[in-house]
């Protein structure tokens, strides 16, 4: 197996990583940087993203106000001494993003122009009309390609951690177009490796967001954290779960059932606001547990309209009128009508909340350092803590860069004080994947396919882990994920050739999903409460007695799971009520 | 084993026939030789402007043998057709920006046929076809 | 790599173009008339003669439109050629500016000569 | 919702095993309102786990799904079953070696896009404390359409002087030069200009415009070319006619 030495590796190059890349390549230059990807760089799924990120920059702002949304809007499960570095770092890492070159919508006087988002009591989304994250993704892209230094294995796909001395020291990964394998040896490794809303049959996520870099963390010894919180977005396409941004309602868009009723009022986002008038931290502009939730009871009550897509409630923009929306929401309307052939300037939108993000995984600290040595992390695989139980639209893309940064300077400091490796260990650890990849090809007994299992995966959770939750309904789950792990284990692969083997890829995908599935199941079974995105019809209510502190998952093998808890960080807001009713309460 | 990639070579004589986007560019290119060869026609008759009325008024009426009617038709119908893919082209060559806003693509072809339309109406009248 | 001097050629290419567009169509129905045998009066001997001979600024303009269409074509066929798979673009971007080049100067004489 | 049997030809390429290309025929039930990559999908998933191809966002924003559909190169994610009654016949794009099935290599596409320098250039910088950049709307406006390039490499598929001269720059690296240019922060055409102006650059196009005709965002590199064109003429004049180089 072919040998690649390097300083730092970076495993994914979506906003995370090549934030991360950039900054070690400014940092010290002399550094090598091997910045690895399942994907093309500008492929990463950072391109999706629409709405914008946030922060504070106008003068009727502020960080506090920025602290108490972010906070709140968690569910005062955010570790409070990173969301104040966090909303520190945030406008400095957009005004960067912004002489690099990021095509920021303006106002007319030439400042950055910022829009109202879900949960926020300021306008401080910093937006390129609906295409935020794409220009941010290609921004960075076209960025790093100026430094040398950042050596890219693009289409390599990354399989496991190397530990020795219980440091993590490299990983094992395979160059996807000619199916060898190959080790970096590395003395500091970032994982950026993204979501994993794929466990889930409705989402937002790419196909690429399999939680790789969760799951690889996670087997080596790292553990996950507060992956029972996963973040339904309310408005998605009821098809192909492609998302229409948050923005639709930032910018007026109201949300009705098949009454016509506004029906967020109902479920204390209310008293109504005037049509057109969006009001920031009420109604439309609620956060986005609330809104998905809202929609459930909608369901159960019978006041959702029946589409050929399934149950749906209704986005209307029609007020916001052509102009606007040509100006402001282009793609959401391009998507509405190819998709579904909903014109958004004639007719309402059917809609469904969709799975969209993992408040959840891998645990790092505010230095987006993970408990394991030489181990870092940043984005959305990770879980720094800052979304708590609920992450506010527009805070994530931020967090990829703030953190995406830190990860990289505490590598680097990292690396200053780490000795020298021990190559024959590293090379011993290697051989281990390179046995499972030969066992994975040379199995030929077994009757599971990829993607069956992937189907009975993604309808577990969808049934039995999504919005609402049941102690009955997450002890089948853990089982039925439990039961999927073993069987994956019988898995055979149809494709035994080398080049581009995409039935091979599925299949190492499978096994990190099943892997964070575990982690979500288990964590949101011993979670007898409810928080933000995790809500239990048997246990309604918030209990900061017993559960203001953040799930640990830890991999133990082919057995279940260990779990453990950690102290939320408090410094200076108390838990308090979320109050989404415009001080009308 | 490992990568082989499959080069599929581009048929540098045939390839505008695999698209009717490439036929019709083709066709738009070969206008020029029509065009050309019609010009240097013209080049002729100044010449025998130049050398006096009877060999100017041979040329006048050598232009009327059918291959030459031929030859103008094609002429005029290459020149015409590249007149109109060239008004066409200048819009995305040469965009306008009036405050913040880009001109319409159809105004800037629209104004150049108006133009256009303008000139040729003169050159008739001079010439004093009517 | 050095910076092209395509312009050179590109520029004539593209004004030739131009004017193409707006003369060639309009001139090539007056001559198409004459074709099919209907002279207009302004094609006869005596009035092209005047036009020409006692004004300067038409033998200027006759020499542009005829000297810019002319290396328009030529510059247009040889990428043409290159286009139909003759790939010998020095040898034939010789001959074709080369035959541009003294057509224009033959109407130069010609006009020079009235 | 109607469903139907669709009949589709595609191309098949394994290295390991294989010399050369050939087509295999499969047919599935998809729903009218599916897009071609749901229905290799569902190859994928219920006929033929040996089949390959890149996709991701299903939205038509991350550029994976390049493909010829019928001969023109289109985005999967993007082309709707509603539009191709008969047979739909997929290969990989045209102008790029095939790894594998409908995976190509974009290598040389990347090399190019790196050579033009796309990012900002500035000759002094900032500090961020300073603040933003300011830019007006209409500063703004000169260049997004050429920002939103998703490098999906349909126009190098569509653009034949690319098949032809493969060392022709191509338009998407170019329109992204010319993002740069345009952009009221950047200061870095001079340098651009040693890539785009030479004979690898602007001067292979040949105006053919199938890369706008092709592109799913509407980038218009052809646009974007021929301005370059232009001003690379006049660059050339400057340099050249004028006293003293035009400096
Ligand atoms: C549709 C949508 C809209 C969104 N809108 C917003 C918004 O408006 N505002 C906001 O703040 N947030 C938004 N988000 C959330 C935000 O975009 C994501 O959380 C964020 O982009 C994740 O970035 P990342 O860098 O962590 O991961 P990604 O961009 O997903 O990148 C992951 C990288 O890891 C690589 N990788 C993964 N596995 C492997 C492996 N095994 N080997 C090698 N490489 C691997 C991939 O190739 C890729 O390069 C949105 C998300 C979605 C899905
Ligand atoms: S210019 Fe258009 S077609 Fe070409 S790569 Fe960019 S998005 Fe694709
Ligand atoms: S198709 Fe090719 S030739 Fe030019 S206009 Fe587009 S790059
Ligand atoms: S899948 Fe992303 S562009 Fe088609």
């Amino acid at each position: 197996m072919e040998t690649i030495q390097t300083d730092v590796a970076i495993i994914g190059a979506g906003g995370a990583g090549l934030r991360a890349a950039i900054a070690l390549a400014e940092t010290d230059p002399k550094l090598r940087i091997a910045l690895i990807s399942k994907v093309y760089p500008m492929r990463s799924h950072t391109c999706a993203a629409e709405g914008g990120a946030a922060g504070v920059i106008k003068p009727d702002d502020s960080f506090d106000i920025h602290f108490d949304d972010t906070v709140g809007g968690g569910d005062w499960l955010s570790d409070q001494d990173c969301v104040e570095y966090f909303v520190h770092e945030a406008p400095k890492e957009l005004l960067q993003l912004e002489h690099w070159g990021c095509p920021w919508n303006r106002e007319p006087d030439g400042s950055v122009a910022v829009r109202p988002f879900g949960g926020m009591k300021k306008k401080r989304t910093w937006f390129a009309a609906d295409k935020s994250g794409f220009h941010i993704l290609h921004t960075l892209f076209q960025t790093s390609l100026q430094f040398d230094s950042i050596k890219r294995y693009d289409e390599y796909f990354a399989l496991d951690l190397l530990v020795d001395a219980g440091r993590c020291q490299g990983l094992t990964a395979m160059d996807m177009r000619s199916g060898q394998l190959r080790q970096f040896h590395a003395r500091a490794v970032i994982i950026a490796g993204g979501g994993a809303g794929r466990m889930f049959p409705f989402t937002t996520n790419g196909a690429i967001k399999t939680g790789d870099g969760m799951a690889m963390a996670y087997r080596a010894g790292a553990p996950l954290k507060d992956m029972e919180f996963v973040q339904y977005h309310p408005t998605g396409l009821p098809n192909t779960g492609s998302l229409l941004t948050e923005a639709c309602r930032g910018e007026g868009g109201i949300l009705v059932n098949k009454h016509g009723r506004r029906y967020l009022q109902d479920y204390g986002m209310g008293p109504e606001t005037p049509v057109g008038q969006p009001q920031l931290k009420t109604m439309e502009l609620g956060p986005r547990d609330r809104v998905s939730q809202a929609y459930w009871h909608e369901l159960q009550k019978g006041n959702t309209v029946t589409t050929p897509w399934g149950e749906c409630v209704l986005l209307d923009m029609r007020h916001l009128g052509t102009k606007k929306i040509n100006e402001r929401l282009p793609l959401v309307r391009e998507l509405a009508e190819s998709y579904l052939g909903v014109d958004i300037v004639k007719d309402p939108v059917p809609i469904r909340p969709v799975v969209h993000y993992m408040m959840g995984g891998i645990s790092t600290n505010t230095q987006a350092a993970t408990p394991l040595p030489g181990l870092f992390a940043a984005g959305e695989c990770a879980c720094v803590s800052l979304n708590g139980a609920n992450r506010l639209g527009s805070n994530s893309l931020v967090e990829l860069l703030v953190f995406g940064r830190r990860a990289a300077l505490s590598a680097i400091e990292h690396i200053e004080k780490t000795p020298a490796a021990n190559t024959a260990a590293l090379e011993a650890c290697a051989d281990q994947t390179q046995q499972r990849i030969r066992a994975l090809f040379s199995r030929t007994a077994g009757t599971e396919s990829v993607a069956g299992l992937r189907k009975e995966m993604m309808t577990t959770m969808e049934e039995h882990a999504g919005i609402y939750r049941t102690e009955a309904g997450l002890q089948a789950a853990v089982a039925r994920i439990h039961e999927l792990r073993e069987r994956y284990r019988r898995v055979v692969l149809t494709d035994r050739t080398n080049v581009y083997n995409t039935d091979l890829f599925q299949t190492l995908e499978l096994g990190s999903m099943l892997d964070c599935a575990e982690a979500v199941t288990v964590g949101a079974l011993a979670r007898k409460e409810s928080r933000g995105a995790h809500q239990r019809l048997d246990f309604p209510e918030r209990d900061d007695k017993n559960f203001l502190r953040h799930t640990m998952v830890y991999h133990q093998g082919a057995d279940a799971p260990r779990i453990d808890y950690l102290d939320v960080v408090i410094t200076r807001s108390q838990p308090g009520i979320r109050d989404y009713s415009g001080g009308h309460q | 084993m490992s990568r082989k990639p499959l080069i599929r070579e581009v048929p540098p004589t045939t390839w505008y026939f695999r698209h009717p986007r490439y036929l019709r560019y083709m066709s738009r290119e070969i206008t020029s030789l029509f065009v050309g060869a019609y010009c240097v026609l013209l080049v002729c008759g100044l010449g025998a402007l130049a050398d006096g009325k009877e060999s100017y008024e041979a040329f006048l009426l050598a232009l009327q043998s059918p291959l030459s009617i031929a030859f103008h038709v094609a002429a005029f119908i290459a020149a015409l057709y590249h007149a109109t893919t060239w008004f066409n082209a200048t819009q995305v060559a040469m965009p306008i920006q009036i405050g913040e806003n880009f001109v319409p693509g159809s105004w800037i072809s629209g104004a150049h046929y108006v133009v256009w339309a303008l000139l040729s109406v003169v050159v008739i009248l001079l010439a004093g076809v009517f | 790599m050095a910076k092209s001097n395509k312009p050179v050629v590109w520029f004539p290419f593209a004004a030739g173009g131009t004017v193409i567009a707006f003369f060639i169509p309009v001139i090539a129905l007056l001559t198409l008339l004459v074709a099919f045998g209907k002279v207009p009066a302004g094609l006869s001997y005596e009035s092209m003669h005047s036009w020409l001979a006692d004004c300067v600024l038409a033998k200027l303009a006759v020499f542009g439109i005829l000297a810019l269409s002319l290396w328009s074509s030529a510059h247009r066929l040889r990428c043409t050629c290159f286009d139909f798979g003759l790939r010998i673009d020095t040898l034939v971007a010789a001959v074709l500016y080369s035959a541009a080049i003294v057509a224009s100067l033959a109407a130069a004489m010609f006009l020079f000569r009235l | 919702m109607k469903e139907r049997l669709i009949r589709l030809e595609v191309f098949r390429y394994n290295p390991d095993t294989d010399t050369e290309g050939h087509y295999q025929h499969y047919e599935v039930s998809c729903l009218e309102e599916w897009v071609v990559l749901d229905a290799l999908n569902k190859v994928k998933e219920t006929l033929d786990p040996t089949l390959n191809f890149r996709w991701s966002c299903h939205m038509a924003v991350c550029g994976s799904c390049g493909m010829m559909i019928n001969g023109e190169p289109r985005l999967a994610c993007h082309t709707f079953l509603r539009n191709y009654p008969g047979t739909i016949r997929v290969e990989p794009l045209v102008h790029f070696p095939v790894e594998r099935d409908l995976v190509t290599a974009p290598d040389d596409f990347m090399e190019k896009l790196k050579r033009v320098k796309p990012w900002i250039i500035r000759k002094d910088k900032q500090p961020i404390e300073q603040g933003e950049y300011r830019q007006t709307p209409k500063e703004l406006l000169r260049f997004r359409q050429y920002a939103m390039c998703i490098n999906c490499t349909l126009c190098y598929a569509a653009c034949p002087e690319y098949g032809l001269t493969r060392h022709f720059i191509g338009p998407a690296a170019l329109a992204l030069a010319h993002r740069y240019n345009q952009d009221s922060r950047d200061q870095g055409r001079d340098e651009r200009q040693e890539v785009v102006a030479t004979k690898e650059g602007v001067w292979e196009c040949t105006f053919v415009g199938a890369c706008s005709e092709v592109c799913p965002v509407h980038v218009d590199p052809a646009s974007a070319l021929q301005q370059m064109k232009i001003a690379s003429s006049f660059d050339w004049i400057k340099e050249h006619l004028l006293p003293g180089g035009g400096k």
